[in-house]
């Protein structure tokens, strides 16, 4: 069964993409960025306006449908991706985003969204991973650090984290990938990216939420530090980061470290880690990173594979059932079996 | 000795035997074969909550009651007049029940001690006066089928595994039914395995030419064809009947049908026949629980789906909150629930009425839903329609109330004409004429609103689950919009009264008794009122398909008999809604027993009532 | 110029302001100063559903109502009767309310162009004649906090968000309140940052002398000390007093307490409130969702903790299908459920009454559990400890409705004594005298199961969600015994009734007219009947506290009033029981607006009722 | 806080553990095993038996608890991991097994197992992995392969198959083992083995399922092939495996791949993979054998770690809360804050 493809009539600008209402986060909210990224990239996708849908749950985050000016779904807390799927299963012509936060997603949604990446389903996740609950004003959220303090830990939560890409790559996922609200240029490649691949793209971003969490990813946003504290990864590129670029990452045995590559160091670019988004191991390796104090914070796509997609075969399905039975007749079927005539 | 043939107008089986037996698939082709010489007939399947709990044990027991007649019925018959046991615990389960001088056909190959001990026998009911007062016939079916695939080929397990056909051959000689269907079907099913056609076919055989033979044997009945509303008639159960109807609303609506559910007891098998209809472009979702059945559906329906779930008790219960969003969205669903015994777990494999309330009232704020019931199997493919063309009609998901019984259970059903099923005409906005699309603007006699479906240009809006304003559909906080829309809601949802058939009462217009009931309780309603009615008695009966609303002549109707007789199984849940709508006073029959209300039940009560 | 000091009565206040304003902050100080001095009152905090929606919008409006008296009071109050606007988005959106003569006083920096068009206003309120009729205090409020912490080394934002100290300062001189408690809770809530300290006793101490000193201000007020009954008090509002009131139940039955939740507006402060009692070794676990707040919390009640889960509406929707677990295996839980708008999301910062029908009937099956209702902030202490009461004494679990309203809002409390509270005994087995421990076993009189709690050696059992036998506990499919237990499990909680205080009539005990309300509703059928009756009208009060079971007095008091109303902030569902239970036609009030019934709403109703 | 630590005043023995319920599973079924090896080892664990709580969710093998004559709680579909948080958050002391099928804790209550994992209670999982739902009667579950033709899956699944220690390493999980229904042996030692790791212990379970899905894992458990096809794991040792003991495991930069040690081979000992259940690397690369046809199935020990424990945790906090501001006074507690008297 054929996808229908269409494509947009005109050049699409930002504004086609900007709706009516009052953008309501808090002044300074990582959010905006996010909002900013997607309307720019969007008109330049391919695809016409009214195929986007942008599916939320319930959250701070979750209030974006609002703000596009494409068909938009606020659904109910942690359900937005099986409400995507539905969607996505019933018109796959459709181009979905599901935005959706730590606590929506990870918390009561994390069975969803689980699934949804096992299914594979050509959707689109951006997930904003403040590491708090927003909306309902500051409690720790799955993805919280150990010992967070808030107010329904005051003193400190007691539950290991969740690490997005970890969890991803642990239920299938097929793309995985992350960036951070304060680095437009590098959130819109990532957005492209997530377009791009045919499967469910699970993208994070991290994205500072100043009421309740400010400053949790400051070490990765600060100019003064962030360089020597964020790995961008390049497929096919080895693994160097620092404000000098002399730092790299390097496996010894399953362990990875950071190296310096300075020039009269012991160690040498040919000693790092390359970078290549199909191996699953070096993804699940780089997942690991978060939390660590002795290893930088990677952003970019840490996995991107091609996997049989649910809609793709769903629809497979229909065509062969279709050539084997032929178009379904509905007198038909309801006359088949044994029937009998009374007259 | 020459064997006299009888002439009989109603017969009720129930054949009985361990889990392993067979049992349920024997029922279905006694079915078949009867549907096809043109009885009205009636059945129920009863089997255990294990897949196959521990041979020979009383838990193990799966039985098939059918009940057929000559005449037009309603239920699955109280005191089966023929009970066949495979096993010591089948005896023991069903023999209560059995009608005082009724027939009981015995595998007695499995009256061993161990077997006796398992159904708690102390001693052998074959061999004390147990079964005096009953015609019966112990046959060794074990022993003769090993006799008859003796030359073939395969292993004593399979040939042990025939006795169900044996049995099924046995009454097929009893009640003169043909037995091609039977082979034809065996052909089919087992198409790779012709030795199992071959074996099962012999056994078949056997059984017929044993009473056709036997001395036991004297007399073999005739039950002739029902003077049935002419038509082409197929057999079908309850959840086969509601998948269909699914389907013929999506094909009439012109929209893809969207089934998202997670499998449960005993709605799965919508799911199953669903699944079966992909070359009518059908996607059926099953879910990973079910929330994300019923978001799904939701998600397609915002996208232009014909869109369904099925559940059970407890999967309603999960899907609460999210009917709470279809209801303030206003997207078109239809929610099958297919009850079974509660609370809780409860009674998996039962049939219960319980899930009146929750279906009304299950969820958070004022959250109105159309709730449609189904009163027999074949109805379950009507109720189903009409379901969604309300749900497409005005904008709202519609809960639809079957249950085990309905379900699993099975009669002869005219198929309808396609052509004459109305076609349904979803509420699509019609651009042009330069009208704006207003989400939540309505059309002025429904109150529903108009659909518009990603992919159409210029129709780009946002819904969600927060309350809006009216027309815009905006997020709205305001306190005199809110007011307006919690009325405006359950305003739509009265006004589906309008396409709400008026009540039919069956019997007297008015007079001493009214029966009222609702759903899958019709079948032993209707079967006490035609035993009443002959008994001379002044009792009529109604029984309601929609409960919410509730027809616009149904307080009226009450007013004119003097007694209300409400049975239900459940404590009382139509009667408080009746209570509380026309402040009046019914009469209550609650049996909470798992299984549908016997005739008698209703008949005591009304006789009760009567005086 | 001398100032006149005039005494009143009674005065209502609110302030409101930008989300991020701090007016909720400001209504607590100003609630506390009003305490102490011992007026009675009543608060009703309203703030948007958006953490801080864009400054100035009109949709960013914060407010804190408080009404205070040297009289008894029940409401938060109608109209204001001062008002203080800190911006004008502010003014825009409260100024209809306000009492005709009101009082408003204004920060006028905040008046500037962009915030006049964000609020909508086309010219400027202060200029035009829109507030002719208002006794109107414009003062740069914003000017004066810089200068009075011009030496200060501190951030001008940091200056600026003083001002709500120093419209805190005005309002203390104008009713007379003490700065003290004030002072001493800057220095406790900003202990580390001493300069946030003295900016803010700088500003609130100018307000105070802004408004001794300057010329517009010419009359302060005093309202004295309510007559109020004599003990310690305190201010509490209703999630505080939930807390302390499930803590004092763990405390009195010698059990631990475990509370699982999910948070969710409005009912999330119980769960921070206690988090903070680790030193009575509470435990709270913040869950991944509300099923597995309501699970965790079964589980606990199963090992042998007094167990309770908090949440609202669609958090009560998702614990649906486990509240029928907790039916079947009869285990103590306590579930608040602090209402708020729906259906869905609905407006989740506001309060409503629309999860009576979920909480009663919301469940698959024949589920029937326990509901009671607080009627004020202070008597969710009560409530909740009566929960817990009931759910121990008969093995159940109890849902307790608040809503946002009384969650959130505020009232001076009596401290009870604490060795007045009854000891609660819990109903464990008690071995010895060779009883044998039937899980399903039960009291006669009560029909509440004996709990047997793990870690208890000889009382092994299993116990869970599928139909059991009477008695033994153990898995049962057998119908009789199903309709057996449906019964049972129906007649306890009817039972529960036992346990219900009879109705308290506040008026005459017949007449006309009573006003029949539950739960937050009773502040303002309260407030209306004190009106009422002052003059002259028949009027009686009832408010109910237990809804299920209903107090057996219940029907006979309904029949001694010839018109029975019943104002509900939903569409009826009272009305509804009280007609399915009593037959009887009762007027209904139904105001769905997000927020508490106005006294005037409720006089309104009864005054049409009487003609 | 210190627990109650309490142990057995008389030998324990099977017997002990056995209810006097009917067993009601098909004659055959995988789950008699489990419930064997359960009652055999649990006499020894040095536990009093009413400390022990066997929890379930809904399915052929979450009847369980009905069967072992200890406290037992048959939960509803997929929370049994939920209602066990509580139970030992509310009494440390107990110990808490859960018993649930692929169904009930990987599609309805995945979002309850991860979380269960990645907090980190001392409880036992026993998941009993048949690939089927048994107890509605055999639709395709979240570990059946693609393209499982089922009742509900006429032709052919859709979904990627979870792959549970994947999954369960994914969400921070400290033990992660596996075991087979017809290893009696093997079984016991991963009971022993869960029962000693403190934290959640999560041990699969290849349950054949002979009514719905007979011989799924018949090629872990037919004598003739088995041991080419089943990689038992060992903690320090290096991963051979084979009837004759000829095969091993050799990692090839980050890809797995089957060598021969066969005597003249070019392959030795030397080059192979040596376990170690401490390393989540390997864990990693262990738990994605499953479903591939080029490598064994691995049962054992994957991965045990100590990590902190929540309830370990939780009691830490009520004790320094009690250092702190003293035992819990409600008296004092009610009347703290602004008070005032009227006489
Ligand atoms: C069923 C249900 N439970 C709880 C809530 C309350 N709630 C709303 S948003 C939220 C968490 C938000 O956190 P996150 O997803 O991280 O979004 P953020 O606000 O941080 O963007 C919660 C618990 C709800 N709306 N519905
Ligand atoms: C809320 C709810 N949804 C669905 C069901 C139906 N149901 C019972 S068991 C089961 C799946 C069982 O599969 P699994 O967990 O793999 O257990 P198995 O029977 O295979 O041991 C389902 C879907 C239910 N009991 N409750
Ligand atoms: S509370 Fe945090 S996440 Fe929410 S809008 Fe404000 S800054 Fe953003
Ligand atoms: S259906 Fe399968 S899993 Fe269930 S008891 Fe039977 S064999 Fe075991
Ligand atoms: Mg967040
Ligand atoms: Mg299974």
């Amino acid at each position: 069964m054929e996808k229908n493809i269409k494509v947009p009539t005109k050049q699409l600008t930002r504004m086609d993409f900007t709706s009516d209402q009052t953008v309501k986060w808090c002044p300074g909210c990582g959010d905006y960025s996010v909002l900013a990224q997607v309307q720019r990239v969007m008109p330049d996708l391919g695809i016409p306006k009214e195929n986007f849908v942008i599916v939320s749950g319930i959250g701070c985050s979750s209030r974006f449908p609002y703000y596009m000016n494409t068909y938009g779904f606020h659904g109910i807390h942690g359900r937005a991706s099986a409400i995507a799927t539905g969607m996505k299963l019933s018109n796959p012509d459709l181009s979905i985003w599901i935005v959706t936060g730590d606590g929506d997603s990870l918390s009561i949604g994390g069975n969803h969204f689980i699934h949804l990446l096992r299914r594979n389903i050509d959707v689109n996740m951006l997930l904003f991973n403040n590491r708090i609950y927003g909306l309902t004003k500051g409690q720790y959220s799955p993805t919280s650090p150990l010992g967070k303090v808030t107010k329904s830990t005051p003193m400190g939560s007691l539950d290991h984290p969740f690490n997005p890409p970890a969890l991803a790559l642990g239920a299938h996922a097929s793309f995985v990938a992350r960036t951070i609200d304060k680095e437009p240029k590098h959130m819109q490649e990532m957005i492209r990216r997530s377009h791009q691949h045919h499967g469910t793209s699970f993208l994070e971003i991290y994205q500072n939420c100043l009421i309740f969490n400010d400053g949790e990813f400051a070490s990765y946003t600060d100019k003064e530090v962030k360089h020597d504290n964020v790995l961008v990864l390049e497929h096919g590129q080895p693994m160097i980061f620092g404000k000098n670029r002399d730092k790299g990452i390097h496996l010894a045995g399953n362990r990875p470290r950071v190296v310096n590559i300075g020039s009269e160091g012991q160690w040498t670019v040919n000693d790092l880690l390359v970078h290549d988004e199909k191996d699953w191991i070096i993804a699940s390796i780089l997942s690991h990173f978060t939390y660590r104090e002795d290893l930088p914070t990677p952003v970019g796509v840490f996995y991107a594979v091609q996997q049989t997609v649910y809609e793709d075969l769903l629809l497979d399905q229909c065509q062969q059932a279709v050539e084997l039975k032929g178009a379904g007749d509905l007198h038909e079927l309801m006359n088949s079996g044994d029937t009998w005539i009374v007259k | 000795m020459a064997k006299k043939l009888k002439h009989i107008d109603d017969v009720t089986i129930r054949f009985a035997g361990d889990s392993g037996d067979g049992m349920q698939l024997t029922g279905d082709r006694f079915t078949s074969a009867t549907a096809i010489i043109g009885n009205d007939l009636s059945t129920l399947p009863d089997f255990p909550a294990e897949i196959r709990a521990p041979a020979g044990s009383l838990s193990g027991v799966s039985a098939f009651q059918l009940h057929f007649s000559s005449h037009e019925i309603f239920s699955p018959g109280d005191n089966p007049d023929v009970l066949i046991a495979m096993n010591p615990a089948a005896l023991k389960v069903h023999f209560d029940e059995l009608a005082r001088g009724g027939t009981i056909i015995i595998n007695t190959a499995s009256f061993t001690p161990k077997n006796l001990k398992l159904a708690k026998y102390d001693t052998n009911p074959l061999e004390d006066d147990t079964l005096k007062d009953f015609v019966v016939y112990p046959i060794d079916m074990s022993r003769l089928v090993k006799y008859v695939c003796e030359d073939m080929n395969i292993s004593p397990k399979m040939v042990e595994r025939t006795k169900n056909m044996f049995a099924l051959g046995v009454l097929y000689w009893m009640f003169n039914r043909p037995m091609d269907t039977t082979i034809k079907w065996l052909k089919e099913k087992f198409a790779k395995k012709p030795e199992i056609v071959e074996a099962n076919t012999r056994a078949l055989n056997a059984g017929f030419n044993y009473g056709s033979t036997a001395r036991i044997f004297t007399t073999n009945y005739k039950v002739n064809a029902a003077k049935l509303r002419p038509g082409t008639y197929r057999n079908i159960s309850g959840n086969y009947a509601t998948s269909l109807g699914l389907l013929a609303a999506a094909v009439k609506s012109g929209l893809p049908l969207f089934y998202g559910s997670y499998p449960i007891t005993p709605a799965t098998d919508i799911l199953h026949y669903l699944a079966e209809f992909r070359n009518f472009r059908v996607k059926t979702f099953q879910a990973e629980d079910e929330i994300a059945g019923v978001t799904s559906a939701i998600g397609a329906a915002f996208a232009g789906s014909l869109a369904a779930t099925g559940t059970s008790g407890p999967g309603l219960a999960l899907k609460g909150e999210a009917l709470g969003l279809a209801v303030i969205t206003e997207l078109p669903l239809v929610i099958v629930n297919v009850q079974r015994g509660g609370p809780s777990t409860g009674l998996p494999t039962k049939t219960e009425q319980a899930d009146l309330f929750q279906a009304i009232y299950g969820r958070n704020g004022e959250a109105p839903i159309p709730v449609i019931s189904a009163r027999s199997p074949g109805d379950c493919f009507y109720a189903a329609f009409e379901a969604a063309q309300v749900a497409l009609k005005y904008m709202t998901p519609v809960i639809l109330l079957t249950d085990g019984y309905v379900g699993n259970g099975s009669e002869p059903w005219i198929i309808p004409n396609i052509d004459e099923l109305p076609e349904i005409k979803p509420n699509f906005f019609k651009p042009g004429d330069g009208r704006e699309y207003l989400p939540y603007g309505r059309d002025e006699e429904s109150l529903s609103r108009e659909w518009a479906v990603p992919g159409t240009p210029g129709l780009e809006h946002r819904i969600g689950g927060l309350e809006k304003e009216d027309g815009s559909g905006a997020v709205s906080n305001d306190p005199d919009n809110h007011h307006k829309m919690v009325t405006l809601r359950a305003q739509k949802i009265a006004n589906v009264v309008n396409d709400v058939t008026p009540c039919r009462v069956i019997g007297e217009q008015s007079g001493e008794v009214l029966m009222l009931s609702w759903g899958s309780t019709r079948g032993a309603a209707r079967a006490a009122l035609q035993k009443l009615l002959k008994e001379g008695k002044s009792v009529s009966h109604l029984n309601l398909r929609w409960i919410n609303p509730l027809p616009a002549d149904l307080g009226e109707i009450l007013g004119r008999f003097k007694k209300i007789l409400i049975p239900e199984i459940n404590l009382g849940q139509l009667a408080q809604i009746i209570r509380a709508r026309y402040l009046i006073e019914p009469y209550q029959l609650n049996l909470v027993r798992g299984r549908p209300f016997l005739t008698s039940d209703i008949i005591n009560a009304v006789d009760k009532l009567i005086g």
